[in-house]
């Protein structure tokens, strides 16, 4: 057991898939020779060499493009995008070429590609720095997206993703880099498509994830004080979304709330709203909330995104507004 | 089979293969559009011809010489391109997709210039396991003009990959001139700027276009990097057969058919007194197998459609 | 009035917008010499000439880009993305560039660019040619989406598109090109953001898109033979969505049936799932539901397409287990 | 100001913010990043000083040396950087976006690459203007790296924009020397391959700038076409301000700033007999205005969070 930031428990992770498995291959900008953009490649390139940890040109087409072709051709590689903003410049090669490829030739190619990348949502870093796209990611058959909130999440997820035989976008909450948790030092998995029920609860089950997780932590702890439990269950992965936690969940709460930092329209909340009402209409006591930023990109400055962004409060107050 | 027939035998392959897809086409028994390669069967025979079975192969929307010229079982690629359930994809592909992992085929592709980035991370693996394999990937004139292959040339240079670039540049993308698209029309002019070797080579002539392969794969196989090569040829047909081929002259079109690589190579054969009577039997022969490979994918069954929902996801292994 | 077809109803409108005003342009693969790979821009070139009127090469982030710089500079440039699954390649030009150019710059610039972009969903021409993608388009804020399922509003709305000051992303669908409506001479525009009422009913609205509308439109007649009478609503827009149209029919209706050719999960159903429940939980008697293919790239061949998307017959068969 | 002591000032307007913000920076009084253009002040101004108010500029993220030369008032520029209120897009754009149509300065750009697609289209609207108006794209030689500079060489060529290239090359990109990503170290050769002039350009010279500009711009103006220009400079920061810069050494920074483009400048400036104090006076009343720019930046309001939903939308016009 040892206390690991969020950012050490993914290079740890990656660390111990490369060691186990000599596929296993790190390319991106910055990655190798400076540890990462953000660190989070630290070491890597000390302990694999040059050839399994390579800096790219700033090519984001072709960072991607690399990894489908080596995963086809045997290697597992993982592939960064720095900062998912950049996805307009790499979709092709994730959605038609490595989530589609298995498919497209009867299985007759495994593609077991991870594309690490980042939001920076709510750090203040303006309208080209500032996007958590998940929903995109979600309407892509053949694709996996996970997103941790918590560092033995981080860690379990990536190694999960590294093994996966299909494409995984991994995406990292930058601000949740140096949040610290106690992870056990033997090798662990945490299952691709299984939500986390991070507090047991009675009255509203509410669905968040990424940065939203802590909050809505901390927003039960407000609300039991009033005699309120809400139930928190952290998907971590958003494709496949494992809703049947969730429905189980709100067949016993009868109430839900989504709580994203993504947008609203066509976004996640919107997907499992839909799910909920569906599988859990009758049991439904109110309709399914979403909390989320408005519908606006994100202007430059901590100012805004901490007033577009749902918090603690915001949260405590809608789950009260959905009980009453 | 001797070389110098097998590489006539592989042009013959995909000829016969072009000209009765056309035919099932003027029929309206082809499910879909037909990218004719008829014109450019020199090109992928003479680059395949460099290659070994455990070299990688990235195709494109014009695949099929590709696909024959690297050695895909006929029959099921056949059956592929109708779409039906013996074909070497399950049907699914369809005439855009074919692969075969066994001999590197690794898939053709719908969206111009998205093979290039994959070819390059074939290379890469065969730079990893340093075997001397190599990577060929294989685009259009067209496609030289998207994002992905100025990308593609400079990270291959830059990573020495052993990755052979093949661009045949049959002078037209769709229905637009490449003339009207670009201010200089040598794409293997391009490659300079990025520091690799590029060459401009007679796409219609085989053993031209072998030379150059052999050329570029040597390079790539001792670790001296990528090259691009250019194959100047022509596209007989339009882009899709029934196109009614508005931008161009059917002067033109003869003057290029003049240039047939086939007829080229079989007239080069005579002349080194390779009989005649070899060449007509494997005219005859590969007729009859072309005949028989399109006759079985008609009478093939469809995938059931059902079957749309598999594949989706590998297993897992976590 | 005079019956037109789909494909000349879009080239009247650019036609007309380009007559009176000079500032419009068109620029695309094939769009000039060739007429549009699909016909659909035929006779432009001759009118128009060849500055305004402009074969592109093979390069889908510059058609993008080229036409975010024009618009900024005053021109209203229409821009053409032959298909829209290849829209990975173009996609930042359109969420990062064109829709939030106005925004960052608090309105210096306005953005009147029109991006046609055409879906063969349904044609059987495989994995890479059969996307529907107005889901991850409706995600973005600052951008318009419009999707016309008959010829007269393709035309209306085109004109509309045109003449706005906001990027309009204009989903064609080929599979509708041949389809024909009396159209009247005069000048129109139908306004983007106004769904339309294709049919009226009042046992369960039905809100379908592209070419599920005609199809909805086929099983209202089925359903009507047994007395069933359902309110087809085609949105027109996909973004900003038309809700309140929707709603004050599912308040009615008391049931809500989505129809789309588009993939289910982080699709439109979703969307508008979760805004009727949201909005009108307490009307309906029975959970929105949404009718799609199935999460699973369109293989090669119409047979897969058959089965895989909604009909008129699946349309009734929903309904009626609504209803049920 | 006669024109020799115009380059001179603009080049001390830049290099006195970026050594201001860096002090502000250091104090912790910078919201977020610090891009800075310390050193690379030659670049700007010498490709702005080829250019007329109605010719277009896009920048990149690395913009502020960029704005300035093209004539974007100080005050309102400095509080956008600081995301406030009275900043020249209202302090929505912050560090890495500022724009005024007025002056045909499109704006800064977070996503490398993309702004050359955009200066693109700002060409064509001046062709089809055909009032001689040019536009000029910075972008680092990282960027040159992303599919759209291959996109644009090409469409610039073939369309005979009036389209000039700049890539600043300071040779890295973040922490990523630009010689470990490419075969060929100069940018400008790439031009050729795409039938277009490129240049390279001594980017500390602030004369050679100007003058390779010149040419560049007199071809745009009377259609030939678009130019490439390389300008060989460096980054005296990190990539952003408290960037460790681990990857080169302290002696290779020295011998840079040797190369100094203003002390170089100043040397000339001298040697042609411009008086030391007309200089020095520009000097002391730059450093104040940036002071004051500072200072009232620093003291404006932030917007007011409610307007983050202001202008997602232009009003309709239909
Ligand atoms: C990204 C993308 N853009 C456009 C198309 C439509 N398209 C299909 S083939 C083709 C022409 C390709 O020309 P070229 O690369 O010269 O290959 P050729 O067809 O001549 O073999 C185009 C534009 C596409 N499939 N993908
Ligand atoms: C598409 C994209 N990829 C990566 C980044 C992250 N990034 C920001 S600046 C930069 C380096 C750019 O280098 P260069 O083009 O040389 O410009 P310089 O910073 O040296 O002026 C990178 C990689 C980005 N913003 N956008
Ligand atoms: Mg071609
Ligand atoms: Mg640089």
């Amino acid at each position: 057991m040892a206390s690991k930031t969020y950012c050490w428990a993914l290079i740890d992770a990656i660390h111990e898939e490369m060691s186990r498995d000599e596929t296993v291959v790190l390319l991106g900008e910055d990655v190798a020779e400076a540890g990462g953009a953000f660190g989070a490649s630290r070491t890597l390139l000390e302990s694999f060499g040059p050839r399994r940890v390579r800096d790219t040109p700033i090519s984001e087409e072709i960072i991607v493009g690399l990894g489908v072709g080596a995963a086809m051709t045997g290697k597992r590689p993982i592939v960064e995008i720095m900062f998912m903003d950049f996805l307009g410049l790499c979709l092709d090669q994730i959605f038609n070429q490595a989530a589609k490829t298995h498919y497209i030739y009867s299985g007759a190619f495994k593609m077991p590609l991870v594309i690490r990348t980042s939001t920076a949502v709510e750090m203040g870093i303006g309208p080209h720095h500032s996007q958590l796209l998940e929903s995109w990611l979600g309407h892509v058959p053949g694709l996996k997206v996970v997103m941790p909130s918590t560092p033995r999440d981080a860690k379990g997820l990536m190694k999960a993703a590294i093994r996966d035989d299909n494409p995984v976008v991994f995406i990292e909450h930058l601000a949740m880099h140096r949040v610290k948790e106690d992870i056990e030092d033997d090798d662990f998995v945490i299952p691709i498509g299984k939500a986390d029920v991070k507090r047991k609860g009675r009255d509203v089950t509410v669905v968040a994830t990424g940065l939203q997780v802590a909050r809505a932590l901390a927003a039960a702890d407000e609300l039991a004080k009033d005699g309120i439990e809400i139930e928190v269950i952290d998907p971590r992965t958003i494709s496949p979304l494992d809703i049947d936690t969730i429905v189980e969940s709100v067949k016993k709460t009868n109430r839900a709330l989504v709580v994203t930092s993504s947008l609203k329209p066509f976004g996640f909340g919107s997907e499992v709203s839909a799910e909920i009402t569906e599988r859990a209409f009758f049991h439904l006591d109110a309709p399914v909330a979403r909390l989320t930023p408005p519908f606006a990109p994100a202007p430059f400055g901590k100012k805004f995104d901490a007033w577009l962004n749902p918090n603690a409060e915001s949260i405590a107050a809608s789950v009260r507004s959905l009980l009453g | 089979m001797n070389d110098a027939l097998h590489l006539y035998e592989r042009m013959m392959l995909i000829r016969q293969c072009e000209e009765q897809l056309n035919d099932v086409f003027a029929k309206n028994l082809f499910p879909g559009y037909i990218h004719s390669y008829l014109g450019q069967e020199a090109c992928a025979v003479g680059i395949c011809a460099a290659l070994n079975d455990d070299d990688y192969l990235m195709s494109n929307h014009r695949g099929r010489g590709h696909y024959l010229a690297k050695g895909m079982e006929l029959r099921s690629m056949m059956a592929e391109m109708f779409g039906k359930e013996t074909g070497i994809a399950g049907g699914r592909g369809g005439e855009m997709h074919a692969a075969d992992p066994a001999l590197g085929i690794l898939g053709g592709n719908g969206i111009v210039g998205a093979g290039l980035p994959i070819g390059a991370g074939a290379a890469y693996t065969a730079q990893l396991n340093g075997k001397g394999q190599v990577a060929v990937v294989f685009f259009g004139e067209g496609a030289s003009n998207n994002g992905s292959f100025g990308e593609t040339m400079n990270l291959a240079a830059a990573w020495k990959l052993p990755l052979i670039m093949v661009c045949e540049n049959n002078l037209y993308a769709e229905m637009t001139p490449f003339a009207n698209t670009v201010a200089q029309p040598d794409v293997a002019m391009r490659a300079e700027g990025y520091g690799m070797p590029g060459e401009v080579v007679d796409g219609n002539d085989v053993l031209e276009v072998r030379k150059a392969a052999i050329r570029a794969v040597e390079r790539a196989r001792v670790g001296a990097g990528p090259t691009l090569l250019e194959l100047k040829t022509y596209r007989w047909g339009g882009h899709f057969q029934g196109d009614p081929r508005k931008y161009r002259s059917r002067e033109e079109e003869k003057a290029w058919m003049e240039k047939c690589p086939l007829k080229r190579y079989r007239a080069f054969m005579l002349e080194q007194d390779i009989d005649a009577g070899s060449i007509e039997s494997i005219d005859l022969r590969l007729k009859t197998e072309v005949e028989e490979a399109i006759r079985l994918a008609l009478a093939a069954d469809e995938p059931r459609p059902e079957t749309a929902l598999d594949h989706v996801f590998a297993g897992e292994v976590a």
